[in-house]
């Protein structure tokens, strides 16, 4: 979709304030306040019950309206995403969740214990499928990211939607997210790194000597 | 004009332009609650939610990267084994795991300087870097990466050489990136953990270099 | 700029909700409340003055930051961005406008009076002006949409940049608002009706039997 | 997609997601205090202020336009200067000024049904039909007119024929535009005045058709 959270080539955010990097030992590091911690476990922990996908996840990201997105800090986007895919998947109910009350219940079969943490982080969730079809692009090839413009989930970024570029890398298979997110399945795809020159993206307002590069399913191209 | 309204902002009234991280006490409440009732829906273990936070307090942070980038600029046969498949090189260092399933790591040279970013959310490779930054995850970052690199460097402070191309890398699918930056000069000799104290979390996303030796 | 204002194809703000057309003797339409007819009143007022354009004051708007802008009132925005161009021409202090208190003065020597607002409003701002050069397109010409992302105002939409599309009308010289906004001069361009085919804008996610047009100044424009 | 948060929202503390026109008591008070100083500097008469809002409380509006259209539907020598001038015939009955400068109409035929938006801003005729209704100046109406008109027009009841080309005029420059609805069936020999009730606000912008006369 065309969310709020497209944003290369967007004006108007101001300067980058960077930010020191903490000394190892420094306490409370990397979290800016306590709740931010407690954020990111719960959308770990919620996101091992196995209910949705990564993708539907930065789906519903993606999906808060416009003014919730810009004015909302990172994790605060987290956590209001995470109560609407509570609620989409029946895990909790609005009046749950109004109230701040529930009835005890069993735990959850996938319910993440801390001894488990550990091997779950090491883990992960590796996107790469195999795949019997044969490569439609070859590193070197010209392509045009398609000009695309769907009402669920991509990431094609709007930026090069329409543009040229060449293709650099074949990552074989990979989950498509944008079926994954709407729960249709992971129809795995060819990723493939495609470089687009600066001038071809952003014309005569590039800065000189840019290239910029996205990680793209075949389904994204087409041959230029 | 992307800093126009700074100039002319002040503060007003009910103001929403105020810092993305200054939401603390609404938001620590509404996650407080949300974990209270998760927890008696049996949904989730307080005791594991603790032991994220440890892992990435304590545990994962920009200090492994900085150690794969140690090892590449000591060993030559490493530096390869990385430049052709990142995810098991790294995975040898022992740095496996959730959002750095499948690495690629890109080496800046004189004549190219490489910056990562995610312009569609904040795509970051956590086992080697940890958890982001909070400029990285900033729509600023997010949406001056990929079409005035130099602009924001030079916020960073670093003004790159002119003939210097600029390669952005912008992670859209499940790759996350780390870039290799260049071996600083006057550093023959030194331990790699003498090396890794010059790798800065900065200088593995591209927005800054590693540091010289002091005295070098 | 690539600003918050920039909304064609932008997805995530739900459904339009209709509004009836409000009795011809209905007290206070078209108003919502009391002060947006004040702030009405107050913009034009003070752009009356003289000190900036209408395009400089649009800049000033689509120049508020996103998640302000997102999440304002269309009349909040205009009180917005006249505190920045009251502020910016130096006609207020920030801190009167802080303090919402200020010494007497002496009238401007443009402010409008009552009794000439309704001869103000006939006037109003006529944008065009005599052009002596040629035309560069005529009716029925194929051109592109320049793919252009200036930093500062400008008045074609992202949505068509790069894309094809046919001349329509001539509509002689206009005040170009690229330079206008930002003090640099009229600069009166030809201005021209180009209309675009859905799919050559949306490809294949527009509705069938769509076309859009923009009217776009000469310099937005290339031969396609 | 759009729509899709409105599925899953929920009222819960410090949403910024309220209604687009909610902020009257902040708002009240900022405009206030804007129009004090302001006067006290000399800047702005208040009467001045009335006599704006009265302008386009009573005189202008959207019944200036439905004039405009009654004439045409009822004389064709008036449509074709109409559809050669459009200003010029519209100022001659005496609809002229501010953001009416410059006007085309645009007429509706079985074959093309027009819609007008002003995706940048909220640009609107106001000569003829006043000032924008909150759903013009809306970002949902602004966003999605351009792309999926046929949907956004279905949330004003309106369904088009199949085979029916919607041509949609983002109005970027100067140019006003006004939509000339279909004359609708069973109008013959009514008066002016009573082809005027049958046009819409909503028919001159494209959101709607024109009325059928009642028992027709």
């Amino acid at each position: 979709m065309n969310g709020p959270h497209d944003l290369g080539g967007q004006m108007g955010f101001g300067p980058v304030i960077p930010e020191p990097e903490a000394e190892p030992e420094a306490v409370g590091a990397p979290f800016h306040a306590a709740w931010e911690g407690r954020a990111l476990g719960l959308t770990l922990c919620a996101g091992a019950l196995g209910h949705w996908s990564i993708d539907e996840s930065r789906h519903a990201r993606e999906s808060l309206p416009p003014a919730v997105y810009h004015s909302s800090s990172y994790f605060e986007i987290w956590i209001r995403a995470l109560e609407a895919l509570l609620l989409r998947h029946a895990l909790l109910s609005a009046a749950e969740l109004a109230s701040g009350d529930a009835a005890p219940s069993a735990a959850h079969p996938r319910k993440l214990a801390a001894a488990a943490v550990a091997a779950t982080l090491a883990r992960g969730g590796p996107s790469e499928r195999p795949i019997d079809r044969p490569a439609r692009f070859a590193p070197g090839d010209r392509v045009r990211a398609r000009n695309m413009h769907p009402r669920g989930h991509t990431r094609l970024p709007r930026y090069v939607r329409g543009r040229v570029g060449t293709v650099e890398a074949d990552h074989g298979g990979h989950v498509l997210p944008d079926t994954n997110a709407h729960g249709r399945g992971e129809s795995p795809e060819r990723l493939y790194t495609v470089v687009f020159d600066g001038a071809e993206v952003w014309g005569a307002d590039a800065e000189p000597g840019l290239s910029i590069s996205v990680d793209a399913w075949e389904s994204y191209l087409e041959p230029a | 004009m992307p800093h126009d309204h700074h100039d002319h902002d002040h503060d007003h009234d009910h103001d929403h332009d105020h810092d993305h991280d200054n939401h603390l006490d609404p938001m620590a409440a509404r996650v407080r609650a949300l974990e209270t009732i998760l927890t008696r829906k049996g949904l989730v273990d307080p005791a594991a939610i603790d032991a994220i936070i440890e892992t990435y307090s304590e545990d994962v942070g920009p200090r492994n990267g900085a150690q794969v980038v140690a090892r590449a600029w000591d060993d030559a046969g490493f530096a390869d084994w990385l430049r052709g498949d990142a995810t098991a090189a790294i995975a040898d260092m022992g740095f496996i795991g959730r959002q750095g399933e499948h690495m690629q790591a890109v080496f800046n040279t004189p004549e190219v300087h490489n910056l990562v970013v995610c312009t569609l959310c904040s795509c970051y490779p956590w086992p080697v870097l940890g958890l982001p930054p909070v400029w990285y995850k900033s729509p600023a970052y997010r949406s001056r990466a990929v079409m005035e690199p130099r602009a924001v460097l030079r916020e960073f402070g670093l003004e790159l050489p002119e003939g210097r191309a600029v390669r952005v890398w912008d992670s859209t699918a499940e790759l996350r990136y780390l870039v290799i930056p260049e071996r600083p000069e006057g550093t023959e000799g030194l331990s790699r953990a003498a090396l890794a104290d010059l790798v800065t979390r900065d200088s593995m996303i591209g927005a800054g270099l590693a540091r010289r030796p002091e005295g070098a």
